[in-house]
């Protein structure tokens, strides 16, 4: 039996990423149908405990995306989520999650293709390491 | 029954005998903590170090056991007139027809259930008099005494398991075994009990149920009958052991002097270093409280229960969010009021073996044996200063928090 | 719980890729699920006719659709399930257009996917609760923070829509640094002729309070709910007596810089800025009084003819209330002396910044609008302008245009041979010309053909004097040349920074800033007048470099923003916004330190018991707290950690 | 004058002049080779007080919410230098109300792992004692003893420390002790090599092991001097239930993350949680890697200075992470 395909949570902010997200769809930017979304207002509304949730309960991804820097909708949430998801990256690679199943970034709602480019590499890269069975996390 | 002797380099043979045909639990040692653990994944047996550390109390009572699955079967809605809404699935019964200004039943939903009850037939080698108490003292409550609850998962897999018990030749200074009616040789709830001496084990076998469990051992020649030389040096090796064990309170009165310190200040200052962990109750034999969870994701659901404890901040608390017990002196009483007085009140047993591993294994090495000394001793006297017997809880309501529940309501616990 | 779940065909935009009558049958398999259908077009009004009758109907509580983003049709759907009777916080969208079927080929791949997609969906509308806007009153005053060009339109605009206006300006009179203009590009018009006519209407307006010489100390409250401290300085003069006769400044022995001058010339330790001051009132600068440094004197007391004087003056703290909040702080000069020091740090005489020059252009200013080198009172025969001093240079941590230099040098050039002769060699150091207003371009052609100035694309490395002279060595870009220059006097263009006190001012109304100093807009292309703090909007130089047309555009546009806002008697709420479940909170002020808008306050449950308590009107609904919050106490509505979490649980259940 | 003199010195003027409602201190448990935490409330118990390299307990855990009884009680209370960290944290946030403290700092030589020692043996300690000469003499209850140098038996995290001087008191128990110069010097992470050296499945596989044990008693958090949420915790709720109340592997490494990242900018790493496990789970690897990474990203070292925020409570522009 072939592989399931991997299975990856974006969690994504309202005003940036999610609309970048849409702009992709706009212009039919084509992408692995790898990834499920969830829509929160901002970054900053992101507990970093949500992605090890994610990978509790059998993610095999999680990429998190917001607004650049200086453009978030709240003007600050980005600045504090940054420093958590840093954070988080470092503790999950440190539990035996390889760096390459947790991605952050910042996507605006222009940037359609950029976010064509972050889901396909993103989902290649986690394909490449297959399903996470079985893991203590 | 019979006394037999196993000569030390037969350990290891019984052991695999005892493996044969049920789950064997033996202490072992892993990254230098001895726990009790199944016999295939460690088999260096640790009869050295007293007490592991936590009880086998898990091994009859898991500290997180499902016990029901659950499953929302979705059938298909009931049919509209209106050929608009389109979905028609194929292979559907129609609704029973609702009252037309009622809203519409959900007669798409029913459930399944599955009761799960795993009792493997197990032994458990290398306990202590004081874990067997331990389970004896618990199968009261779990066991329908004095018509009280009947637990069928604690008595199926209680049913299911041999308790092989080991003397203790060295109690610990912690240890109060005798104290509380037990014995560092204590054969209550033991199947057999092997006590140790020079060259082997003195095996005691004191149930039917330890005599099956060893019958394979005894006709394949590792137990052989002990000699009397044996026999006696395994009584001088209890009674020296015996003679070990330190007898820090007395039971005497005690559930009287629990009651009249109900609302005593000084178990605030009993309790100051208390941090209210779990550690005393996990580590405990016979503490037995539990919680039950529902979990469900989407139509698929478990009910599990896990251990719970006294000095969990939400363990009385209401759904109201007012807690009767709010305050961390308020739990702190409960653990022993519990073991020394509610518990045999109701169930005409103390709920406490000695082993002492709460007091071992305490963060901050609150000592049930001086809680003992204090609270379970005659009220102080009015002149130090300590309002409790003679005024009980309404006069010093309005200071400590401790009074703020009648002793009765905590009377009816458990 | 009873959830009606519609799969949107949108034409063949989504059935074109996802088989969505499956979908919507499988639906049907869902826990909760009592309805599914799959329209032509949900939003279109048959659509929105078959959701409301399904909920009619079917007696749903909660609505799935499953169709474009949420950033298209929510409102519409919202709206659409409100008409039927439910709440319209009880919808949610599953967007499998933009994220699904418009960006996969693979039909098989893109149903699994939409299928998925609505599962989570579902699993959020579980969580959904009801949600209700809330009211609040409104204080109908508006506080204008700063009297320059921009707080004077926004004040005027808003005073004449009936709304009680206080402008606070911390000098003694409004006008700001227009007022110290000569003239106005590109029509050379008299910037005092258009501008003190303004402030004479903002004194008369029987709607404006002028509250000068005053700071803003402190801001609490929230949109249509301000309380602010106004600290009124003391000016050592009584105004309510004071006439404005200008005898006390004539009598007054004790010299003090002038900043309304620029510093060209002295003022008096009691002074009036300029002669049309509005209001025209004196106030003693008290570092520089004889009677306050050295205890003798009172010459003023002594000479002036209202008994205005008052020594024993202190500081008054006022509190107003208001229901929103101009901020017009205007800007500040860069102060070139402190960073180019190849340009002489302010020690050649003959080297003077714009602002310097307008003061010594304008008739009312320390010299009579006569046009000197400071160095011996000379007309000057070459007159050399340099641009982007303090602006586009990274060296001096100013990369940014200040946006009017280039205009007003052109300016000053004209306006240079006008008064000193044709005959005077005027050249313009320049990167480049950026003159994109109304006008602008012309103006600048004008001025290099019809008045001869000289334009030399190029920086100037140093200044240095030499003979009377101020040698200009600088090089010659577009000749690939080094060019120097004997000049009488240059004037540097120096750029222009926010005003000092602007990040303070910022930090007490919650508003952000940039590196600069500059305040935040809300959003640079959409909210450009509006801060993320709800009911405070922005006019003029505070928010960037700008021009005067720019700064009184965005004045008005400020002011109307407020009469909109404060057109309602009452404020309705998002009710998209965090609320503390105050039984769980631990009193721990995590949220109040990451809230970008002071929404969390403390609140007193009990005597001497405080928990965290979300100002409704004031949170925006970031969520920042909630990710915050160790105990999870905080929920935001609408976007609830369960809901997050069921959807992730929803979405990897294989 | 030994530290424990000034000790008992400082407890028994802050007791008479009815500053402190009650000392916190350390003195001897069930037997003299166990030291708890001593609470003294009148001026006839300071000789109960004590100062031994067994004093591991951090007594900021009595000072947190909820702890103080009654809970407006004035209280004086030692810290070590690591303890120290920990009341700085607490102080930082306002959470600890400094007017009501009166802290004893107490300059540290370093505490015995005891736990290290007990598995040197496997009958019970019921003894130990220190030499001048530097070694430590333990007795088992049938009477073995055994020395042991010193230093060979300190705490890991003591052989590592920087900070053995509290960096907040208003009274110190004698000198302060040589510590290293932390302009210079960067934080010895060592201890975390062997395990950042495992591949990311040898990782995984160890925390499976580990976390197979937990118990859930709780007793990590409710030691933790700077976890406040005490009744309230999240690892508790089941709406949300962030983290499962099932007691296994996955969901036991989820409660433990959750109060990482809760403490996370403002865990000293004081070891509290690690010596007060019952089960030894070894929480360092958690903690310190999290230490680690905030020195990495920050240079920031948890409750060391007074006027400064968690971390993770403030912002920087500046910051410079992600792409």
């Amino acid at each position: 039996m072939a592989e399931r395909p991997v299975k990856i949570i974006g969690i994504v902010c309202n005003w940036c990423s999610y609309a970048g997200a849409d702009t992709a769809g706009v212009g039919r930017y084509k992408q692995p149908p790898n990834v499920r979304l969830v829509r929160v207002p901002c970054t900053g509304r992101i507990d970093p405990l949500f992605a090890l949730k994610a990978f509790e309960k059998g993610a095999d991804g999680v990429l998190i995306s917001g607004c650049h820097p200086g453009d978030c909708h709240y003007s600050e949430g980005n600045y504090y989520a940054r420093r958590k998801f840093e954070l988080a990256e470092r503790m999950i690679h440190h539990l035996g999650i390889p760096k390459e199943r947790f991605r952050w970034t910042w996507v605006s709602a222009s940037e359609g293709q950029r976010w064509q480019q972050v889901v396909t590499e993103f989902v290649a890269a986690v394909e490449k390491l297959g399903p996470r069975e079985g893991r203590a996390l | 029954m019979a006394t037999k002797f196993l000569a030390s380099e037969q350990l290891p043979a019984l052991l695999e005998a005892l493996a044969r045909d049920a789950r064997l639990v033996i202490p072992a040692k892993s990254d230098g903590l001895v726990q009790f653990d199944i016999w295939e994944l460690r088999k260096e047996v640790e009869l050295q170090v007293l007490l592991a550390r936590q009880s086998p109390k898990e091994w009859v009572f898991p500290q997180c056991e499902t016990y029901l699955r659950f499953e929302y079967a979705m059938a298909a809605p009931e049919e509209t007139q209106d050929g608009a809404s389109g979905v028609a699935p194929a292979g559907v019964a129609p609704a029973e027809s609702a009252p037309a200004q009622a809203a519409p039943a959900i007669p798409h939903e029913t459930i399944q259930l599955e009761s799960l009850n795993e009792a493997p037939r197990q032994v458990i080698f290398g306990l202590r008099p004081c874990d067997v108490r331990g389970f004896v003292q618990m199968d009261r409550v779990f066991g329908g005494y004095g018509g009280f609850y009947f637990d069928p998962l604690y008595n199926a897999r209680r049913e299911a398991t041999t308790l092989l018990a080991v003397t203790c030749r060295e109690p610990r200074s912690t240890c109060f075994c005798t104290a509380v009616g037990g014995s560092p040789a204590g054969q209550e709830g033991v199947d057999a009990l092997l006590t140790e001496v020079g060259g082997g084990f003195v095996v005691e076998v004191l149930t039917a149920k330890g005599e099956a469990a060893l019958a394979a051992a005894v006709s394949a020649g590792f137990l052989s009958d002990a000699g009397e030389a044996q026999v006696a040096e395994a009584v001088r090796v209890k009674t020296a052991a015996s003679a070990k064990v330190d007898s820090p309170f007395t039971l005497e009165g005690i559930r009287e002097n629990l009651r009249a310190n109900f609302a005593d200040d000084r178990w605030h200052d009993l309790c100051l270093r208390c941090i209210s962990c779990g550690t005393c109750t996990y580590v405990c034999p016979n503490c037995y409280c539990f919680n039950i969870n529902d979990s469900l994701v989407e139509t698929e659901g478990e009910r599990y229960r896990t251990w719970d404890n006294c000095f969990n901040p939400q363990y009385t608390e209401e759904t109201s969010g007012h807690n009767p017990r709010a305050h961390k002196a308020n739990r702190f009483r409960n653990r022993f009021s519990h073991k020394f007085w509610y518990y045999p009140e109701k169930y005409e047993s103390l709920l406490c073996s000695g082993c002492g591993r709460c007091i071992m294994h305490c963060p901050t090495r609150i000592d049930i044996r001086e809680v003992l000394r204090v609270m379970g001793a005659p009220a102080a006297a009015p002149s130090e200063g300590v309002a409790a017997a003679a005024a009980p809880a309404a006069a010093s309501s309005a200071t400590s928090p401790v009074a703020d529940q009648s002793a009765s309501t905590e009377g009816k616990e458990a | 719980m009873r959830i009606g779940v519609f799969v949107c065909h949108c034409g063949t935009n989504i059935a074109g890729t996802v088989d969505v009558a499956a979908v919507a049958e499988r639906a049907l398999t869902l826990k909760d699920v009592v309805h599914a259908d799959h329209p032509m077009y949900s939003c279109s009004e048959p659509g929105q006719a078959s959701i409301q009758a399904a909920i009619k109907e079917k007696k749903l509580d909660r609505v799935v659709v499953a169709a474009c983003s949420p950033h298209m049709h929510e409102v519409t759907f919202r709206r659409c399930v409100e008409g039927a009777g439910l709440n319209p916080y009880l919808f949610e969208m599953a967007n499998i257009r933009e994220h699904c079927s418009w960006i996969h080929d693979d039909k098989q791949a893109a149903t699994e996917k939409a299928w998925e997609i609505i599962r989570m969906a579902v699993a959020k509308v579980r969580q959904l609760e009801p949600l209700y806007s809330h009211e609040v009153e409104i204080n109908k005053d508006v506080l204008v923070i700063g009297g320059g060009v921009a707080g004077i339109q926004a004040a005027l605009d808003l005073a004449d829509a009936g709304l009680k206006v206080t402008i606070v300006e911390k000098e003694t009179t409004i006008g700001g640094v227009m007022a110290k203009l000569d003239k106005t590009f590109p029509t050379i018009d008299c910037s005092a002729c258009i501008l003190t006519p303004r402030m004479v209407d903002c004194a008369q307006h029987e709607n404006i309070e002028l509250m000068t010489y005053c700071e803003v100390e402190k801001v609490s409250g929230y949109v249509g709910n301000f309380t602010v401290d106004i600290r009124k300085k003391a000016a050592m003069v009584d105004w309510d007596k004071c006439i404005g006769c200008e005898i006390c400044v004539q009598k007054c022995p004790a010299k003090a810089p002038d900043k309304f001058n620029v510093g060209l010339e002295p003022t008096k330790a009691i002074y009036i800025p300029f002669p049309q001051a509005v209001p025209k009132r004196a106030a003693i600068q008290v570092d520089y009084c004889r009677w306050f440094q050295q205890g003798k004197c009172r010459v003023c007391e002594r000479v002036c003819p209202a008994g205005a004087v008052d020594y024993e003056q202190k500081d008054q703290i006022i509190q107003k209330r208001f229901g929103a909040i101009v901020v017009a702080t205007g800007l500040e000069v860069f102060p070139w002396e402190q960073y180019y020091h190849e340009y002489g740090s302010g020690k050649i005489k003959d080297v003077i910044s714009g602002l310097q020059y307008e003061r010594m252009l304008n008739a009312s200013g320390p010299y009579g609008g006569h046009v000197h080198r400071p160095s011996n009172g000379e007309e000057p025969k070459t007159v050399v302008f340099v641009q982007c001093v303090g602006s586009r240079d990274e060296s001096v941590g100013r990369p940014y245009c200040s946006s009017v230099c280039c205009m007003y040098t052109a300016k000053q050039a004209l306006l240079t041979k006008d008064h000193c002769g044709m005959d005077t060699e005027v050249y313009v150091f320049y990167i480049d010309i950026r003159a994109t207003g109304k006008g602008y371009e012309e103006f600048i052609k004008r001025v290099q053909t019809e008045f001869g100035v000289k334009y030399v694309r190029g920086r100037v490395s140093k200044l240095y004097e030499e003979n009377g002279k101020v040698i200009v060595r600088g090089i010659d870009t577009l000749l690939g040349e080094q060019v120097e220059i004997a000049a009488d006097l240059v004037v540097l263009a120096s750029g222009i920074m926010a005003a000092e006190g602007a990040k303070e001012l910022a930090q007490k109304l919650n508003i952000s800033y940039d590196e600069f100093g500059f305040l935040k807009e809300g959003h640079p292309k959409l909210r450009p007048v509006d801060t993320n703090t709800a009911g405070v909007f922005l006019a003029g130089a505070c928010q960037a470099p700008k021009d005067i047309p720019a700064t009184v555009a965005q004045a008005s546009a400020a002011a109307s923003k407020v009469v909109g806002l404060l057109a309602k008697d009452k404020l309705k709420t998002s009710p998209m916004i965090a609320v503390v479940d105050q039984k769980n909170c631990v009193s721990c002020w995590k949220c109040i330190e990451v809230c970008p808008f002071s929404a969390p306050e403390k609140q007193e449950v009990r005597p001497g018991e405080f928990k965290s308590h979300v100002i409704e009107t004031v949170c925006q609904g970031c969520g920042v707290c909630v990710a915050t919050c160790p105990v999870n106490c905080i929920s935001l509505k609408g976007f609830t950690t369960d809901a997050i979490l069921d959807q992730i649980e929803e979405a990897l259940l294989v | 004058m030994s530290r424990q003199d000034h000790i008992r010195e400082f407890a028994a003027q802050a007791l008479s002049e009815g500053r402190v409602d009650y000392f916190i201190g350390w003195k001897e448990g069930f037997n003299p080779s166990e030291v708890i935490p001593a609470f003294v409330k009148e001026v006839a118990q300071v000789d109960q007080l004590l100062w031994n390299p067994l004093c591991h307990h951090n007594l900021v855990t009595f000072l947190k919410r909820n702890m103080p009884d009654p809970p407006e009680a004035k209280i004086g209370v030692c810290v070590k230098g690591c303890d120290s960290r920990t009341l700085v944290a607490l102080l930082q946030e306002q959470l600890v109300d400094r007017e009501r403290l009166y802290v004893v700092g107490v300059p540290c030589d370093g505490i015995m792992d005891r736990r290290r020692l007990e598995k040197e043996f496997a009958e019970e300690i019921v003894d130990i004692a220190f030499s001048e000469k530097g070694q430590v003499v333990v007795t088992t209850r049938s009477g073995e003893k055994r020395e042991f140098d010193q230093q060979a038996v300190l705490l890991d995290m003591c052989t590592r420390c920087r900070y053995p001087n509290p960096l907040y008191a208003d009274d110190m128990a004698g000198p302060a002790v040589p510590e290293p110069d932390r302009e210079e010097s960067q934080p010895d992470w060592s201890d975390l090599a062997d395990y950042e050296a495992l591949s990311d499945d040898g990782k995984q596989e160890l925390l499976a092991r580990i976390y197979a044990t937990c118990v859930r008693c709780f007793a990590c958090i409710n030691v933790c001097p700077v976890c406040v949420c005490w009744d309230r915790c999240v690892n508790r709720s089941r709406q949300p239930e962030l983290v499962s109340q099932k007691v296994e592997t996955k969901s036991n490494l989820l409660f433990q993350m959750v109060h990482m990242f809760h403490v996370a900018g403002r865990c000293p790493s004081c070891g509290a949680c690690d010596r007060a496990c019952p089960v030894e789970i070894p929480l360092y690897l958690l903690h310190r890697k999290m230490n680690k990474e905030l020195y990495d990203m920050f240079g920031f070292e948890p409750g060391t200075k007074l006027d400064e925020k968690p971390v993770f409570q403030v912002f920087n522009l500046a910051d410079q992470f992600g792409d």
